[in-house]
């Protein structure tokens, strides 16, 4: 299918905004706030914050939140009432502002949770998010979608991406998806008709750091390696790269009771925390913390691709911004792809 | 239509056999109908069990497939849920949601003799497929079971044990470790390698199933090599823990192995190409 | 808010408050019935925590209460009580959680009357204050439905 | 810093010391923690204004302490820290030496952890302006006020412990978060989770915290959570007269006075 084009003028931008709040959706947006960027409902759209590179969270909370329940249940003396999270009150979400790296993230999350059994939480939250892309003209030394089969225009995952054409502020629109063709049909005069534009033009310069494909075929033979060891020395275990990544999606299931009644709720967790896959008995499989660094680079490059046929990491840099004590992925891939076995 | 694959069967407990000091057996039926028309299993699998309120904790059914309209699950007291469900009496409900898992492949098995080593807590995974192999005797040709625990008080289904004692087609062979005896201990003393040592059980066209506690396991695969067992002979199971059961939440696995998906049984031949990591 | 009958938890001591409950009902002295009483061995061994399960379950008041000074069973498990107390008092009125719904006291086991006094008084002051709808609507429905960034 | 660089390599060289910790540049003009075990390697270190990271966490990390005996490099926070870490029995002379920097940032190396001790006692732990003015604004609002704000502030918190891993005094194998018998605290974030976590946290530092602002330096969602801490190190003042970590005696939350002052108990 060849994707429509249109334009979109400098100031159309917020009236498609209003249009969209109008026809009742949820709509998640950059807003900032104690000096961090994050998607938060929004009403306005002068509070959505435009200038950044990326923001510090990722957009995966709309489809895949940090705690969501599954089923409510209520005890009596005998017997039991469980009944599954109803689906139907997933809300229409509209995610306004999303990079695409953010958008390509949905992909690698729709295969975890695809994969084997079918996830129909996780399924209809995505089916009921609509994303609106902002392509990328600015980016930062974290930046590296280039290096994972991304680049700072990718329409992959995104339903309509915008891409702002240089000093005019003017927007092309490409309207990816059917998702997209909805949009444009309720914002008809928005979308203006226009010839064959050149986007790549606008968009930043991501260099190509490393190749993926050397990184995952090193790997294959790379467990044992003191390399791990080395990198993930100054590493202090705690969950922030897992939980700002756009594609991390390991769980934890809990449940929650007051009085007779609760949830069962899942809820993020993250490889990087010892207690992760602590046994009961005391026994640690990963015992240490390179062999949790490990884990996480190694699902991302040489399990997921082997499992489910996608690369676990989008290049946002996401990890290597939040980390408290500069454990930099960027950097540590170019290390594990220039050592010598 | 899609369903909600965290939603376990209600099922409610039917009866609490005490095992061993902190062990309790429950034999759950599924409160309804349909579910449990709708059940099917293999030996080998697990499910996850739940209490409402508390969580769920991960572990195989214990019973056998052949035996229909029921399962049971033997558990030790040891966590937050394991030590719920032991509150739980005859007649509350739980939740199960499985089967999850491969199998013991007993297709496979026809025709060949059969070696059971367990130790411990970790008869109950391979008390399924005593059974099962039992229950379809004659496609197997002798059934040798060795088993150990720490003291005598500490075996499990001591009253199967009893029956697979009088039984003319299975050998059975308990033991406790060193000063774990009673008085009237009448099986053998020592650790289940040694046991196995000292039985020695021909490997010729005999599969060997050993499930039990690491430091057991570690000790008893260099006694089946110097038996002669090849290492796909030779079938374990692996415990790691888990959350969702179907490769989703992340922790179980063991390099590019899901225990819950490609697991939890292995041979010993495919552990050998696992990375240290269980 | 008439009909608002206050659910109040009391953490005391088994050496003086539990005892001086013991007696306020042996002496026959009526008090408010709103309260239900949690025996520890000592002050010392109520944890802050505790504190705010009571909240978390629908409290909407607390007393805790021991030995007086320089009484208590153990020595001194009071005065590190009362240390603690201080501090944790602090926080909690930082974080906003509602103070004058935490009642402190030393009730002697010979202070029958001052036990029911204590009660009746945190009684008189929650029903002022209404139930405690500010952290309940959080510990009841703490996830919100949509998620937030 | 070539006095420091110099030190390290001599410490090494001679192998009193298995592995020095100190600051090398990170990436996008960070500093980060260097773990210098070969003498050669000592020309990394650097040490300026960025290097805030509060490197005495990485002394009771097990990986780090396996190597040996460890010299660190230690400002003001990080001495503090590891004053209260060896009142608390986690590091002792026998496998730390401290490389102290001056607030001139001058080399200044310390016999044993009683030197330490004496010199920071020097400086008194004070909260900055504009922290101070932020306390006061809480202070001055209702309790209400004071509620939605904390409710506000915290549901971004999304649990990654990043705060926990990176204090020096949250080295406990398992913390109370992770136990379950009972569980004290939810493991879900969301608004009661995240307000127990973060008031069970600041309780469990009364009397510890030094001040360093690693917690909140280490959240990546910018959640002024030190505020808690300080305001209980201003109440500690109010209340006791303050406190400085020390390698023997009493210490703020484990002792008591008879006559200890409040207002509220009946």
């Amino acid at each position: 299918m060849t994707i429509d084009k249109r334009i979109v003028r400098k100031e159309a931008l917020e009236k498609l905004f209003e249009i969209l709040k109008q026809n009742n959706r949820t709509i998640f947006a950059p807003v900032s706030k104690n000096g961090k960027t994050s998607f938060k409902i929004t009403e306005s759209y002068s509070s959505i914050e435009k200038d950044f590179i990326q923001t510090t969270q990722s957009s995966k909370e709309s489809v895949f939140p940090r705690t969501e329940k599954i089923l409510d249940f209520t005890k009596s003396k005998n017997s039991l009432d469980a009944k599954p999270f109803d689906i139907l009150q997933v809300p229409e979400v509209i995610l306004w502002g999303v990079r695409p790296c953010d958008a390509m993230g949905m992909g690698e999350l729709s295969a975890i949770f695809n994969w084997d059994s079918k996830d129909e939480i996780y399924n209809s939250r995505l089916s009921k998010t609509t994303i609106i892309g902002f392509s990328c003209f600015k980016a930062d030394e974290s930046c590296f979608c280039t290096s994972v089969g991304g680049n700072p225009g990718n329409i992959e995952g995104s339903d309509i991406l915008f891409t702002r054409l240089g000093e005019s502020g003017d927007w092309l629109a490409e309207i990816i998806t059917e998702k997209g063709v909805a949009i444009v049909a309720i914002a008809q005069d928005i979308f203006q008709k226009t010839e064959n534009q050149d986007k790549n033009k606008y968009l930043a310069e991501v260099p190509v750091k490393f190749d993926r494909e050397t990184i995952r075929k090193k790997l294959d033979a790379f467990f044992e390696s003191e390399e791990w060891v080395e990198q993930s020395l100054k590493c202090i275990g705690c969950g922030a790269c897992a939980y700002v990544c756009p594609t991390c999606a390991c769980f934890d299931i809990q449940d929650e009771i007051h009085g007779k009644s609760g949830s069962r709720v899942r809820c993020w967790d993250s490889c990087g925390i010892s207690q992760f896959t602590l046994h009961t008995s005391g026994h640690n499989p990963r015992a240490v913390q390179s062999q949790r660094w490990r884990q996480r680079i190694m699902h991302k490059f040489s399990y997921m691709p082997e499992r489910l046929s996608v690369y676990g990491c989008t290049g946002c840099g996401r990890c290597s911004r939040a980390c408290p004590v500069d454990m930099n992925i960027l950097e540590h891939l170019i290390s594990i792809q220039e050592v010598t076995l | 239509m899609m369903e909600n694959i965290y939603m376990p069967y209600l099922m409610r407990i039917e009866k609490v056999t005490y095992e061993a000091p902190g062990v309790k057996t429950f034999m759950l039926k599924f409160v309804n109908n349909d579910d449990q028309n709708n059940f099917n299993f293999k030996a080998g699998q697990f499910g996850e069990y739940s209490v409402y309120g508390v969580g769920e904790s991960t572990f195989c059914i214990a019973s056998s497939p052949t035996r229909k309209g029921y399962i049971e699950c033997t558990f030790r007291q040891t966590g937050k849920v394991t030590n719920a469900l032991a509150g739980c009496e005859e007649g509350s409900i739980v939740g199960f949601r499985g089967p999850y898992g491969n199998v013991f492949p007993l297709d496979e098995w026809k025709g060949k003799n059969l070696l059971f080593i367990a130790g411990g807590i970790a008869l109950p995974p391979m008390r399924c497929v005593i059974w099962n192999a039992l229950d379809l005797r004659d496609n197997f040709k002798d059934v040798t079971i060795i088993y150990g625990a720490r003291t005598v008080k500490d075996l499990v289904y001591k009253h199967e044990l009893q029956d697979w004692e009088k039984r003319r087609d299975v050998k059975l062979i308990t033991t406790v470790d060193p000063g774990g005896e009673s008085p009237d201990w009448k099986g053998e003393i020592g650790f289940v390698p040694t046991i196995v040592e000292k039985v020695a059980p021909s490997s010729k066209n005999t599969i060997a199933i050993v499930c039990g506690p690491p430091v057991m396991i570690k000790y008893t695969f260099p006694v089946l090599a110097k038996l002669g067992f090849a290492d796909n002979d030779i079938y374990t199971t692996l415990e790691n823990r888990m959350k969702c059961g179907f490769g989703k939440c992340g922790r179980c696995n063991v390099g590019k192995v899901y225990v819950c998906k490609d697991g939890p049984v292995f041979t010993l031949a495919q552990l050998k190409e696992l990375p240290d990591e269980y | 808010m008439a009909d608002f009958e206050p659910k109040i938890v009391a953490f005391v001591c088994n050496w003086c408050t539990y005892a001086g409950a013991d007696l306020t009902g042996t002496s026959r002295i009526k008090y408010a019935t709103n309260v239900r009483i949690i025996r520890f061995p000592c002050t010392g061994r109520i944890d802050y925590m505790l504190l705010l399960k009571a909240f978390d379950e629908g409290a909407d008041g607390i007393i805790v209460s021991g030995c007086h000074p320089n009484d208590c069973h153990y020595t001194s498990g009071n005065f590190h009580a009362r240390r603690r107390w201080i501090m944790f008092r602090e926080l909690c009125d930082f974080v906003g959680i509602d103070i004058n719904r935490v009642l402190f006291s030393w009730v002697s086991a010979a202070e029958g009357s001052k036990w029911a006094d204590v009660v009746n008084t945190t009684v008189t002051r929650i029903r002022e204050l209404g139930p405690y709808t500010e952290y309940q609507k959080v510990a009841k429905h703490p996830i919100r439905e949509v998620t937030n960034g | 810093m070539d006095e420091l660089r110099k030190r390290a390599k001599e410490l090494l060289e001679s192998k009193t010391i298995s592995v020095v910790i100190g600051y090398e540049e990170g990436t996008y003009n960070r500093t980060r923690a260097l773990f210098v075990e070969k003498p050669e390697e000592a020309s990394k270190l650097i040490f300026d204004s960025r290097c805030v990271l509060n490197l005495a966490t990485y002394i009771t990390k097990q990986e780090v302490k396996a190597k040996g005996k460890m010299a660190i490099a230690a400002t003001i926070p990080v001495m503090r820290s590891i004053i209260q870490l060896a009142y608390e029995f986690q590091v002792s002379d026998k496998n730390l030496l401290v490389l102290g920097i001056t607030p001139e940032s001058n080399l200044m190396e310390f016999k044993d952890l009683l030197e330490v001790e004496t010199y920071i006692h020097k400086f008194e732990i004070e909260i900055n302006a504009s922290y101070r003015e932020k306390l006061d604004k809480l202070a001055g609002m209702t309790q209400t006020e004071r509620w939605k704000f904390w409710i506000d502030e915290l549901s971004p918190c999304f649990k990654c412990y990043a705060c926990r891993a990176a204090c020096p005094m949250c080295y406990c194998h398992r913390c109370t978060v992770d136990f379950n018998q009972p569980q004290w605290i939810p493991v879900p974030s969301h608004e009661l989770g995240n307000l127990e976590w973060h008031i069970m946290r600041a309780v469990h530092l009364m009397g510890r915290c030094i001040d360093c602002d690693g917690c909140a330096n280490a959240c990546p969602l910018g959640i002024p959570i030190n505020l808690l801490n300080k305001r209980l190190l201003e109440d500690a003042k109010r209340h006791f007269g303050g406190y400085q970590p020390v390698l023997k005696g009493d210490h703020l939350m484990s002792t008591f006075k008879p006559d200890d002052k409040e207002n509220f108990i009946r």
